[in-house]
């Protein structure tokens, strides 16, 4: 085992199969010369040339595009949305072609594209750079969604999702791109399946499920609740389409008492699919309504003080988890 | 080796073949055979079939919705074509598509898309993975003037100008975007000042003589496939009938309309063959086998069984 | 009151609130002189000019764009999408330009605008023809979304949208806008409420919520369902955001079970985010868990035959009632 | 009546504060008073001066992310500026925008926007408005050259060509998106090529000289207050600071800086006044009064209350 950043493990994964697949290129704004935005490219350019790290004007609809049509002759791009904000304006081409072909070719054509880039709020970037994506993504059949909430989850995934031959909704984070955690020593290959969630703490008193940056949010409160004699199990889902419910389920039944905490606004979303989900499946195990602690429903604002109002906070899960638990 | 005659007469034939698959298609959908949108390719012939004369088998075609004419002379078989309108699992996508989603592989016919200016982008993703394999392929993107406007399409002659890809982005200008006319829709009327703006070498010619056509496009496709980069394509046509079935078409007049019918790609071409000695025999023989043909496909389509939900679910995710 | 097709429910609304206040202008593709392609602007450009009624070439970003600008400096626009599937080259504008540009002023600007057009599958238009757009925009705070079943709520909730300071997404439906119904006579104006939903059919047994085409769809199954003696309470909430909770509890805490009845995809939406306020706000009123009949988890496919299985159909509604009032 | 040096002399104090409220607003960044994304104007103060002035009261004007300088040119107080920069109640915005999403409606300034291009459509609607209101106005748009690339730019000039809209579209071209050269952006090096494309006036020039500025912003205003409809602008600048505040800017050359320098708007302009006799003395009390203001607006900044959540909670949605 070793222990790198969250950023890097995304860089190793992308070099790993570029290394392994010469169908595989990168095309993004500023992915090159200038080593990424947020550095997550860095050293890709030196290694492979212009020829297959790509930089794009900025037209993500035009570039998205380009990557579907290269998926479909043969090719296996990685295209990077400098931050997913901006596949608002790429928002038809995923959704109606990148989702829609291998279907509208009744099979005969795939599209293995990965989209990937951060999700969710950087810091005080305030009302248009802000967005959490998730619900936008997971409502559309064809596509897979991603959110792996730590270094070894990233790397594993980020490879399966190259390799797959669907396009994926690959959901990464400006603030824990700079998260350490253990992965795989060098030349040790680990495929993390999609469609896989995972316990990522096991737990007696109420399950709590949370991916990406909220998961740490959960990490620090269940620390502060285990102080308080409330054992929470987290569940990562790790993947939000396809979603795997069963596991989530499996949890509840055991403890009979869940939180669903993200960033993504409350209205509908995976927080909403996943409270249907288990009050469907486990209806007869719940000792207590399903809660969820979501972004406060407004545009972000630029002011910290305001910002950390917005997002899911630990004492907000604490409040949350104790409810459920008829505690306080 | 084939004559120029016989090219001609090859050509004429599969304009014919268009002409009276669509004809076929609007009586079938009068018959309610046919469901959805239904977009007529009758009138713009010439485009098709002499675009696809001056390209290879491996080159690649986006076109849009209105895709029957493209596909069937890029050779998908009309029985296959009228299958998929009757929304049976013989269709060429099995009954999933319908007339605006037609898809062809073998034929490198890349499908027909819905949105207006969409699939420009995927087209020049084609002609971006051609030169990154170095494959000598050349990519054509088919699109109605109507998508001049829209970003989707400005941006991929953006990148197809900045990247040099082989690509020939062919505008096939039949002066309607359902029932709006260009004057109302573009603030230029030659589209090929737009070329300038992408770097891009342009054309512009009439697109009712399918030689010039073929010609046209056959430059363009030199161009890209020696590396000179794409070449931006406007072709003046005009469409017979309606935008699809349910339009009237009001906002033209019927003289404008036999106007344009005196220069239907067929009746030139026909002339042009009697011209050079073919007799009415010869065309007369021709048109028989295409009948025969459309006969053949209405039947096959009619007997076919209905689309599959195994096929339908198993077209969601690839394994 | 008079009898009158939904299309022309929103015709009218139009056009009183156009002669009412000469800020509302149409924007849109063939709304002018080819009279709408859905023939829902019929007759509006001879009444009020080009000036006001104005047809825009295909870009949707574009117009969508200039209608928002048009409403921060004064006007009033309705945007008219050909259908909403067209909106997804204009989601960046409504997304993070309609619903951010109030908090952007801080209030100091408003953007009083409505984006319009069918929803939803028409017939046999196949896959990129076929979106419910519900779960895409019912997730943006600044947004109102509006999605009428009836001709007298399309006309009401038109013209309050119309006189709304907000921006506001109306969704309509091709196969309902020849559906009849009763609307005040001329002369007599209605505004219904944005945000206030409607108990379109009382009953005793099961709470069934749907708006749009499975408005009907329901109503179909209830006729048959008292034959078998189960009764239904149709729920419509008819604005999805904000949305009206209270009276979807109201009558679950009533009949003690629900389905939920939509077009759009399952995953997430209104659909999950109504079964996530039932199991939270009436909790210990459910005799069953929560249900929902939804479109197949596919794109939408052009044949008939399969274009039936994957709308909600009377059957899936009849056995998902069933199936929570535990009977069959 | 001001004279000709009178306005020079004003415009001049306009760049000199702008220069250095930026300067500012760059220490207090390092001081963690200041957050998210910094976008400095430092290098380009002759474009929104010039422009302003050119421009009546009652113009709209629609900017970029990089938004501080057209404000403060606007009119906006550097109080409320750097205070919305600190993320305060008393901010232009009360804390809610910060860097990027300034507003100001007093001074017709409607807003800094985040989204390449995305702003271009809002000020043809602005433009729009105008038109159908009749109300003599003219809407500015300035937007970088990296947004020349991108469907929004081409879709808002496509329509305010078509409908011939009192618009002036302003393409800041200071070479560089963030890291990327305008010459691995665009296929065209000459931007105004693509005026041909939307049937626009067009119009090219350097960007250091104030003067210059104002006199072409000037002519593209009075032909849409005319009714002469839309121009296309391409102004020649340059930034000397990075894209944003972590921007180490290693894409291009300390020389290619320190060159671009020597066309310092302000030492250009100051150089101008000099020769027409403007003294050493007055300068530097326009000077003084400057550094003055913008002390008065840190110290304004720091004292602020913090941003409000009433507020946040009440702009939403609108009453
Ligand atoms: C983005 C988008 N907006 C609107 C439509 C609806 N629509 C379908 S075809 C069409 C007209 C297109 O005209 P043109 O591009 O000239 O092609 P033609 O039909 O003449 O072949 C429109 C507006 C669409 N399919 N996509
Ligand atoms: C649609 C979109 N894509 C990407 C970005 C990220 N981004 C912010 S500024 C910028 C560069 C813009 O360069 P230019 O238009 O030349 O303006 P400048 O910064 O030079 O003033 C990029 C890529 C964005 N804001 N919006
Ligand atoms: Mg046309
Ligand atoms: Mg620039």
């Amino acid at each position: 085992m070793r222990t790198i950043r969250y950023r890097d493990a995304v860089r190793e994964a992308m070099i790993e199969e570029m290394d392994r697949d010469d169908a595989v290129v990168l095309l993004g704004e500023e992915v090159g010369y200038y080593q990424g935005a947020y550095k997550v490219s860095e050293g890709l350019l030196d290694r492979f040339g212009d020829k297959r790290v790509i930089d794009t004007p900025i037209a993500e609809a035009g570039f998205a595009g380009v990557g579907i049509g290269a998926a479909m002759t043969g090719l296996r791009p990685i295209v990077e949305f400098m931050t997913w904000n901006f596949s608002f304006v790429a928002f038809d081409q995923i959704v109606q072609n990148a989702a829609k072909i291998y279907q509208m070719s009744a099979g005969a054509v795939k599209v293995p594209i990965v989209f990937r880039g951060p999700n969710g709020a950087a810091r005080q970037v305030s009302s248009q750079h802000s967005h959490a994506v998730e619900p936008f993504y997971t409502n559309v059949p064809g596509l897979h969604v991603i959110a792996p909430s730590t270094p070894r989850d990233a790397k594993g995934l980020l490879k399966s999702a190259i390799r797959d031959n669907n396009p994926v909704v690959f959901l990464e984070g400006e603030t824990i791109y700079g998260v350490k955690g253990d992965v795989l020593d060098e030349g040790e290959e680990e495929l993390i399946p999609i469609g896989k969630g995972l316990v990522a703490k096991e737990g007696r008193d109420v399950t709590v499920v949370a991916w990406g940056r909220p998961y740490y949010t959960v990490l620090e409160a269940a620390e502060k609740l285990e102080a308080d004699g409330i054992s929470v199990e987290l569940v990562d889902p790790r993947t939000l389409r396809p979603l795997d419910l069963d596991l989530i389920v499996e949890s509840v039944k055991k403890t009979n008492r869940c939180v669903v905490v993200h960033e993504h606004w409350r209205y509908g979303g995976p927080g909403a699919e996943i409270v249907d989900g288990i009050q469907r499946e486990a209806f007869d195990y719940l000792d207590a309504p399903v809660l969820r602690v979501t972004n406060l429903d407004v545009p972000m604002p630029y002011a910290t003080n305001l910002e950390e109002l917005v997002l899911p906070t630990v004492d907000r899960v604490i409040d949350a988890v104790k409810k459920v638990c008829y505690r306080s | 080796m084939a004559t120029a005659a016989d090219e001609v007469l090859s050509m004429y034939r599969q304009m014919f073949l268009i002409r009276r698959f669509e004809e076929e298609a609007a009586r079938a959908y009068a018959q309610g055979k046919i469901g959805g949108f239904l977009h007529l390719y009758i009138g713009q012939e010439a485009v098709a079939v002499g675009a696809n004369a001056a390209l290879k088998p491996e080159d690649y075609i986006f076109q849009t919705y209105r895709d029957h004419g493209t596909a069937i002379a890029r050779g998908m078989d009309p029985k296959a074509a009228m299958a998929e309108l009757f929304g049976k699992d013989t269709g060429c996508v099995r009954g999933l598509g319908g007339s605006m989603h037609f898809f062809d592989v073998e034929h490198n016919f890349l499908g027909g898309y819905g949105i207006v200016g969409g699939h420009v982008a995927l087209a020049a993703g084609a002609a971006f993975k051609s030169r990154y394999r170095n494959d000598g392929r050349v990519t054509v993107a088919f699109f109605g003037e109507g998508a001049t406007s829209i970003g989707g399409f400005h941006e991929a002659l953006h990148l197809a100008g900045l990247w040099k890809l082989p690509l020939v982005a062919v505008c096939e200008n039949n002066n309607y975007a359902m029932g709006t006319p260009l004057s109302r829709t573009s603030p230029v009327e030659d589209i090929t000042k737009k070329a300038a703006g992408f770097g891009m070498a342009a054309d512009r010619f009439e697109g009712h003589d399918v030689e010039t056509v073929r010609a046209g496009i056959g430059k363009a496709a030199e161009r890209a496939r020696a590396g000179g980069g794409p070449t931006f394509i406007e072709i003046l046509t005009y469409r017979f009938r309606g935008h699809s079935m349910s339009d009237p078409g009001k906002y033209r007049s019927r003289e404008e309309l036999e106007e344009r019918k005196k220069k239907d790609p067929l009746v030139v071409c026909r002339g042009r063959l009697e011209a050079v000695g073919v007799g009415e025999a010869q065309l007369g023989e021709i048109e028989q086998s295409v009948e025969a043909q459309i006969a053949e496909a209405v039947k096959f389509a009619d007997e076919s069984p209905p689309a599959s939900e195994e096929v339908m679910r198993a077209s969601v995710y690839a394994p």
